[in-house]
């Protein structure tokens, strides 16, 4: 331990620079892959499922601020995915706002509402730990739909209609793709600047030891209630845009389990409390799964193969790909150091050495 | 002087038992305050009952004037009361300057700590410093999940520091680090307390406590028995008689609790060693540790040779070859982290050895798994608490024999076990989780003796116990070897466990540093000040 | 409204919930005990079902003796997932990846069904299926009756293998302190692997009883899968007996609620009573806080 | 800690081209197979796209209606096709999701070209489809789309040629109406799935039949994802009405009900369900043989309707997948007639402009179906076609409300038992 340890803090400086590099070159040619994308691969197919896929990965990305950094595994956040979407459609339809740019206008307050339910929800569902936390997260899921099927303003099972948006049909994806695109880029930058904030590293601190963390002045409950507001926004965000390009909000599909499961596996395959393993989960998984449910389709030949490809990547990266990946670099680095430890220590016997 | 923190007529139970019992308690500003106590009589829960983690139905707790009762835990810290843990708790999967980062007590709104960088340059500055003092500064960037027992308590300590509380809650902040490191711990807290600021320190080293403190307040039974200056109470025969244990004890209480408890549990021990008397001999003073002591009369029981093993790929042991004589008593010591637990783990087979080998009565062990080196003999008690917390006590020593399916022999082994710590029948359907910590040790030794092994490993067995308590472990361990049985044995406290044993190891950075007698090593110059500490402690300590 | 109405309904909440109980009852031992996060039971479920269908249907096995074969075959199931997959996951995550697994394990069992047996609705089929008793009042279907005693029994056989076995020790034992475990000679993997072997095992029972009051097709296992992680919690982790009262409050809750109001909104009163219980006892109705230490 | 961020950029760039490559292929492999169609006259192969539930909640439905497209596709190709033109069809699945079914329609109208596409399942999905459609200007001729919310979506290009859903049961009731006061049923209880489909049904039912003074004893709604259908069912039976109406979207539902009212000792003069009786081989396997007799169910078409172009269906229909035409299922009929409706406006515009076909469709003309006239309003609500109700009779479905329709077998009224 120690001397690995000795070794890589001597060998930092010229790493990091380099790393720094890379990674801005890295991070550089991920904005413009997803900057040109509709330009490039102009097919609305391919531009259909980038939409949802980097909507996707927005939603991943804002549940892993919560879930990802305070350790607290959320199985609701559909209710903010939904609420965001009837805001807006509510929003739409009694503002008489007309379809186009100005429905994208009324995101925020999408993601307003959304953070809003964020708080009663948190108040209750934060007072639990671990499992029951889950699974209470998971019955407010249940109200929440329940009370969308029930309750008269949200149009019951006929759901409500958004405007329709006077885009053409060939370019039609891309301005919602850009909205996507935009949410997205500030959700990871959001991501990013909690994860190096005070604020993060006490969300951190909870996942480790909460107890603990409370002892040395963090104030957890507003902290993780804070961080569960900040999760919400976007997704409600994401959630208005999502139902304002389907069209319809009905509310099996405003408040769906899959999406809160799907989350969860985005999340968990890319690797929680990293920055760029939800990305990287939901990107892989949303745009595979719409591609596979077009192309083998026929009779559940495309779970089996979603199943396995799933289950094989478990199995090669236990714990999730980026934390997995990291893994196996760090044994690698530090056999290849102990190769060269090996020589140095070889010298040191002598030392177990007689009293005189 | 006014009372700083004073805690009024506090009483807590837990289900039946009476944890504390209408307990006072004065804490005076600019004092070093020890609480010392036997195991179970509420210290603990006394700094729960403080720092906000136990709720109170009856009494109160008032700090600078202000009612704290029931207050939360971080508005106890904010006000300027930190504390540690007994059981250390760190942030296992951040780094260990991240650790360092966290404690906090600006009032500040969530929205100011986002905008807010983790850590600024002045607080990693200091952080570092304070990494520094506790010595572990050269760990900054590893996950602190890695650090070592005695390791992660320093980082405890440093990281609470990093906030400044005005006052310190230490819950034996010696236990499990080694004499040396002791010295130091003991000229920071004077030196704390020198620019103002004031401790609470409950622990069971005697010289420490004594050396340091003030003034010292004896728990016993959830309430207060006495509370004085260390003369007063070390001098007072209720404190003798509950706590301090084996007569005289508290005279010499300066030259280290833990050498008396040693001391008077050498006197039975003569005859114990007969078994391998050449061990007593000062015997051919220096040898490779190749060849073991006295071969002749004591062969080498277990042997290590050449061995390397550590974690996550990276080797904690280098290099390490020791011989454990027959039937006696071997006492590894060394500093924190020098890979002491790390070598029984790998014995053990807990851990994988990655070069050399490790054989046991000329069988090589090295490479199975626990399962058969269990079913060979070897028996380990691990360091923190190994017991299981929901099963009941009989329950957790019958699981001793769990590798045995004749019910009858187990049955006759109880009996044999029940004899020999009678607390395995009075408690016998009492959750294990709800003992104290030295009464689990007595059932961890319980139950390691359901297999009857031939090699016991002990790691740290005194550790978080009061001299009494200890008294009796190190008895139980004396006799279990006076039954035939070989020990190996890792002791922070090495001045006893050094008097207690045979053979003595000294380990450092992973590397065997000496071998030799019990004596030899306890007597050798250099070694004794670099790992035995001295009185240095107390002298310094004095204001 | 009437007061017959009213104790029928709890009547029938008891008696379904003892079906809820026999499919939740592995969830409880593989997620309670194990600390495995099971999404697939539901789909378990339902592959337990069709295994009994096909053995009726096809081989002409009556349902009740045909479980003497679906649960062996479950419980290999099982012990290949555990091996296969749970065992590589870190103990540290295991909650959350055992999620990832278990969905897999759900969609690979729905799309296996879908290919094997279409996505026609089926059911399954026993002369004492539509038979019932007359006591006071009330007519008490039988399969109901066989569901409920065989959720007593099968909660009353785990019991004892949990608590008066060996092997229960172990599984306890491994749980509660892994290295103790290690030391004291458990071979903790093959531990768990058995355990979660039986848990899926005992779903092949909840299979049957399913099946035997529902028609089903391949993807009928989602609706469950979220009322079998409430029950659970709501009992307490680990708790069987806690699962069985759970899953019998949340019926008649859901029944009575059915009847004296309106069924729509009994599945909201329900989730309403489980966060408020929860919030109280976090540990759920029988389950002891800090079995697990935190 | 670092460099593992920067290995899953990394990653992540690849997967992107990857998925940028594979959307890149499929469109360009699917454009060559679908394009071109939209000349008239030609004689290249002319693909129709569908996107349908072949897996998730409506696959049962989803592989019918698949079924349906085939037959009409194989038919038409017998008859010469369209125009001149083989007919392929390009059939995508959606997992029952909405996200999945824009953009599959977008894949078929905007990538692959089809010249002509028809609806998916269930009017959860059609609405989101028919916006696409509409984009591009398509007719959306689809079959299993009733939900007011699609008529009422102001699209002008929907066209539904079942039976607008609310007026299902109208049929039904009207006869329980007319049956002379001595037979008629003194009380009726409903009950209902919340669902798009089923919901607005019931009160125009109820309506009618509380009107001829058929007292209601009950009604309850109940959502899709029910605990436990025997409380509600259980009333039911202890409320002991002469007639049970129950609105439900599948088998599982009304089988739920008879297994309960059979243990209840429970059995109404007259039980109709509407949907799930119409599933043929499939409910009776679930309710159990003979449990089914006497049970309505309101459709717009069954396997036994005398109607030459309807018989030659099912008969290819049990010639490719076998069973009796009591198995067939009603979606087959939707989906088929779907089919031809769209073949007279396509040879009637004598083109695959989508723009003359909506035309077309709206100007008023009735059209031919295997379920009878087609007539579309302003809406696109078939308004020609009555609705008939049948009922299972020794284990045939039969068509027997109204009677006057030719071939229609009495209704079995009162109910025969259980079993019987």
């Amino acid at each position: 331990m120690i001397h690995p340890g000795a070794r890589t803090a001597a060998a930092r400086p010229p790493g990091t620079l380099l790393r720094r590099g890379l990674l801005g070159g890295v991070i550089a040619v991920g904005l413009v892959v997803l900057g040109i994308f509709p330009l490039v691969v102009t097919d609305p197919t391919a531009t259909s499922i980038a939409f949802f896929t980097v909507v996707f990965m927005g939603a991943v990305s804002a549940w892993n601020i919560f879930s990802g950094y305070s350790g607290y595994l959320a199985l609701g956040h559909a209710v903010f995915f939904g609420s965001g979407g009837y805001a807006v459609a509510l929003a739409a339809r009694d503002w008489h706002v007309s379809g186009g740019w100005a429905v994208f206008g009324l995101l925020p307050f999408g993601g307003l509402i959304a953070a809003a339910v964020a708080i009663p929800f948190g108040l209750i569902a934060l007072r639990t730990r671990r499992h029951t936390f889950v699974v209470v997260t998971i019955a407010i899921f249940f109200i929440f739909q329940l009370a969308a099927f029930n309750l008269g303003f949200t149009g019951g099972t006929s759901g409500i209609q958004l405007p329709f948006a006077p885009f053409s049909p060939t370019t039609y994806n891309n301005p919602f793709y850009y909205v996507a695109a935009i949410i997205l880029v500030l959700t990871v930058i959001l991501s990013w600047a909690v994860r190096r904030s005070r604020f993060g590293l006490q969300l951190l601190s909870i996942r480790d030891d909460e107890d603990r963390a409370r002892g040395l002045g963090v104030h957890t409950r507003r902290v993780k209630l804070a961080a569960f507001m900040i999760s919400a926004f976007p997704v409600g965000m994401l959630g208005g845009l999502y139902f304002y390009f389907i069209g319809q909000i009905f509310p099996q599909y405003a408040y769906d389990p899959l999406f809160d499961v799907s989350l969860a596996l985005m999340g968990f395959l890319g690797g929680i409390g990293t920055i760029s393993g939800p990305l990287l989960g939901a990107l892989v998984l949303e745009s595979l799964q719409q591609y596979f449910t077009q192309k083998f389709s026929a009779n559940g030949l495309y779970l089996i193969i979603y199943g396995v490809l799933f289950l094989a990547v478990i199995l090669i990266l236990p714990g999730g790909v980026v934390p997995g990946v990291a893994g196996l670099v760090r044994r690698w680095r530090v056999r290849t150091q102990r190769q060269s430890a090996e020589a140095a220590d070889a010298a040191p016997r002598g030392v177990a050495g007689a009293i005189p | 002087m006014s009372a700083l923190l004073s805690v009024q007529g506090v009483c807590k139970a837990f289900g039946g038992v009476q944890a504390l019992q209408a307990c006072e308690l004065e804490v005076h500003e600019g004092q070093i305050n020890g609480l010392i106590g036997p195991n179970g009589s509420g210290k603990t829960t006394l700094f729960n009952v403080i720092t906000g983690y136990e709720r109170i139905q009856q009494g109160s707790v008032a700090f600078n004037g202000t009612e704290i009762t029931n207050a939360p835990p971080d508005r106890v810290f904010a006000l300027g009361i930190g504390r540690t843990f007994q059981l250390t708790r760190i942030f296992g999967r951040l780094t260990v300057l991240e650790n360092m980062l966290i404690a906090t007590q600006r009032r500040e709104s969530w929205l100011r700590s986002l905008v807010r960088r983790a850590g600024s340059s002045a607080e990693r500055r200091r952080a570092m410093e304070l990494l520094e003092f506790v010595g572990i500064a050269r760990l900054a960037g590893e996950p602190a999940g890695t650090l070592s027992f005695g390791q992660r308590k320093l980082l405890e300590l440093a990281s609470l520091l990093v906030a400044d509380p005005s006052v310190l809650l230490l819950d034996e902040p010696a236990g499990g680090v080694n004499p040396t490191l002791i010295g130091h711990l003991a000229d920071r807290i004077a030196e704390l307390n020198r620019a103002g600021k004031t401790f609470l320190i409950v622990e069971h080293n005697m010289e420490f406590v004594m050396g340091l403190c003030h003034r010292v307040t004896v728990l016993n039974q959830g309430s207060m028995l006495v509370s004085g200056s260390p003369e007063e109470v070390r001098t007072n025969p209720a404190v003798l008689d509950a706590y301090l244990g084996g007569a005289g004890d508290g005279g010499g209480a300066r030259d280290g609790g833990g050498a008396r408890a040693g001391g008077a549990t050498r006197e039975p021990a003569p005859p114990a060693r007969e078994p391998a008397p050449p061990a007593r001999e000062p015997g051919p003073p220096a040898r490779e540790p190749a060849a073991a002591p006295a071969p002749a009369a004591a062969p080498a029981l277990l042997t290590l040779r050449g061995v390397y093993a550590g974690y996550g790929g990276g080797d904690i042991l280098k290099d390490v070859t020791i011989d454990v004589p027959e039937g006696g008593i071997t006492c590894i010591v060394g500093p924190n982290g020098a890979g002491k637990s790390t070598m029984l783990a790998a014995i053990s087979g807990l851990l994988r050895v990655r070069r050399g080998e490790i054989a046991f009565a000329g069988r090589r062990i090295s490479g199975r798994s626990p399962r058969e080196i269990l079913d060979l003999g070897i028996a380990l008690v691990p360091q923190v608490h190994s017991l299981f917390p929901d099963m009941t006590v009989r329950e957790n020593v019958e699981m001793g024999a769990f590798t045995i399916d004749d019910r009858a022999l187990v049955r006759k082994r109880l009996a044999a076990v029940e004899e020999l710590y009678p607390i395995v029948r009075e408690r016998a359907g009492e959750r294990a989780g709800s003992l104290s910590g030295g009464q689990q040790r007595l059932v961890e030794f319980a139950r390691c003796l359901m297999l009857e092994p031939n090699l016991i490993i002990l790691d740290e067995p005194s550790m978080g116990l009061d001299p009494h308590t200890r008294e009796i472990v190190f008895e139980m361990v004396t006799l279990m070897n006076r039954q035939g049985r070989t020990i190996l044995l890792v002791e922070q406290n090495a001045r006893a466990g050094l008097r207690l044993s045979t053979h003595g190891v000294v380990l450092e950075n992973g590397m065997v540093r000496l071998t030799g007698s019990g004596r030899d090593v306890l007597e050798h110059p250099e070694i004794g000040a670099l790992y035995l500490g001295g009185a240095v402690t107390a002298d310094a300590a004095v204001p | 409204m009437s007061g017959t109405a009213l104790l029928q309904a709890i009547v029938d909440g008891i008696l379904t919930g003892g079906v809820y109980a026999l499919m939740a009852a592995g969830l409880t031992l593989i997620f309670g005990v194990m600390d495995i996060i099971n999404i697939a039971q539901g789909a378990m479920v339902v592959l337990g079902a069709y295994l009994s269908y096909e053995l009726s249907a096809k081989a002409g096995i009556p349902l009740l003796p045909g479980l003497l074969i679906t649960v062996p075959v479950m419980f290999v199931l099982g012990v290949g997932m555990e091996f296969l997959f749970m065992r590589r996951v870190r103990e540290a995550d295991r909650a959350a990846m055992s999620i990832l697994v278990t969905f897999a394990v759900a969609i690979l069992i729905e799309g296996v069904l879908t290919r094997a047996f279409g996505v026609d609705y089926v059911q399954l089929h026993a002369t004492y299926i539509d038979r019932s008793i007359y006591v006071l009042g009330f007519y008490l279907p039988w399969i109901y009756l066989i569901g409920f005693g065989l959720a007593v029994v099968l909660l009353v056989v785990l019991y004892w293998m949990l608590y008066r076995t060996q092997f229960g020790r172990a599984v306890r034992a491994s749980l509660q302190n892994r290295t103790a475990a290690d030391l004291i000679g458990i071979n903790v993997d093959r531990t768990r692997m058995i355990a979660v072997g039986i848990g899926v095992a005992v779903t092949a029972v909840g299979g049957f009883a399913f099946g035997a009051t529902n028609a089903f097709n391949p993807n009928s296992g989602y609706d469950l899968i979220s009322r079998l992680l409430a029950i659970v919690i709501l009992g307490g982790l680990g708790s069987i007996g806690g699962a069985m009262a759970a899953a019998v409050f949340m019926l008649v809750v859901n029944d009575v609620v059915a009847v004296a109001w309106s069924p729509t909104w009994a599945p909201m009163v329900f989730f309403f009573a489980l966060v408020i219980v929860l919030s109280i006892r976090p540990q759920g109705l029988f389950g002891r806080s800090g079995v697990r230490a935190q | 800690m670092k460099q593992l961020r920067l290995l899953a950029r990394a990653c992540a760039v690849v997967v992107a081209v990857a998925v940028l490559a594979a959307c890149g292929s499929s469109s360009g492999g699917s454009s060559n197979g679908g394009g071109g169609g939209s000349s008239s006259g030609g004689s290249g192969p002319i693909t129709i796209g569908a996107s349908l539930s072949l897996s998730g909640d409506f696959s049962a439905d989803g592989q019918a209606f698949q079924r349906g497209y085939e037959l009409w596709v194989h038919d038409q190709n017998a008859k010469g096709g369209l125009l001149g033109h083989q007919i392929k069809l390009d059939v995508l699945s959606d997992a029952s999701s909405p996200a999945q079914v824009v953009s599959n329609y977008q894949n078929l109208i905007g990538s692959s070209h089809d010249p002509i596409v028809f609806g998916p399942f269930s009017t959860l999905l059609t609405l989101p489809a028919a916006r696409v459609a509409a984009r591009y200007g398509y007719a959306f001729v689809e079959g299993a789309g009733g939900g007011p919310a699609v008529f009422g979506s102001g699209l002008h290009n929907v066209f539904d040629v079942s039976v607008p859903v609310k007026d299902n049961l109208v049929t039904f009731a009207r006869w329980v109406a007319s049956l002379p006061a001595s037979q008629r049923p003194k009380t009726a209880a409903y009950a209902t799935v919340n669902d798009p489909f089923t919901q607005p049904q019931i009160p125009v039912a109820q309506s009618i039949l509380e009107a001829a003074g058929v007292r209601t004893v009950l009604s309850k709604v109940f959502p899709a994802e029910v605990t436990d259908y025997t409380p509600i069912a259980t009333q039911v039976s202890s409320a002991k009405p002469d007639l049970f109406i129950l609105g439900s979207v599948d088998v599982p539902t009304v089988s739920a009900f008879v297994h309960t009212f059979i243990q209840q000792h429970y059995n109404p003069k007259a039980f109709i369900a509407t949907a799930g009786p119409d599933q043929g081989a499939t409910f009776v396997k679930a309710v159990g043989n003979g449990n089914e007799n006497g049970i309505f169910v309101p459709n717009g078409w069954f396997g036994g309707f005398k109607k030459a172009d309807s018989q030659k269906m099912v008969q290819e229909y049990i010639a490719k997948y076998g069973g009796t035409p009591s198995d067939v299922n009603a979606d087959v009929a939707e989906a088929y007639s779907v089919g031809q409706v769209l073949a007279q406006a396509v040879q009637a515009t004598h083109s695959f402009d989508n723009s003359k076909i909506i035309a077309y469709l709206h100007s008023g003309v009735t059209l031919n179906s295997v379920q009878g006239p087609v007539k579309f309003d302003s809406l696109g609500e078939n308004t020609a076609q009555q609705t008939l109700t049948f009922q299972w009779q020794n284990g045939n479905l039969v068509q027997s409300i109204p009677t006057s329709v030719a071939g229609a077998s009495p209704p079995q009224y009162p109910k025969p038992p259980w079993g019987g």
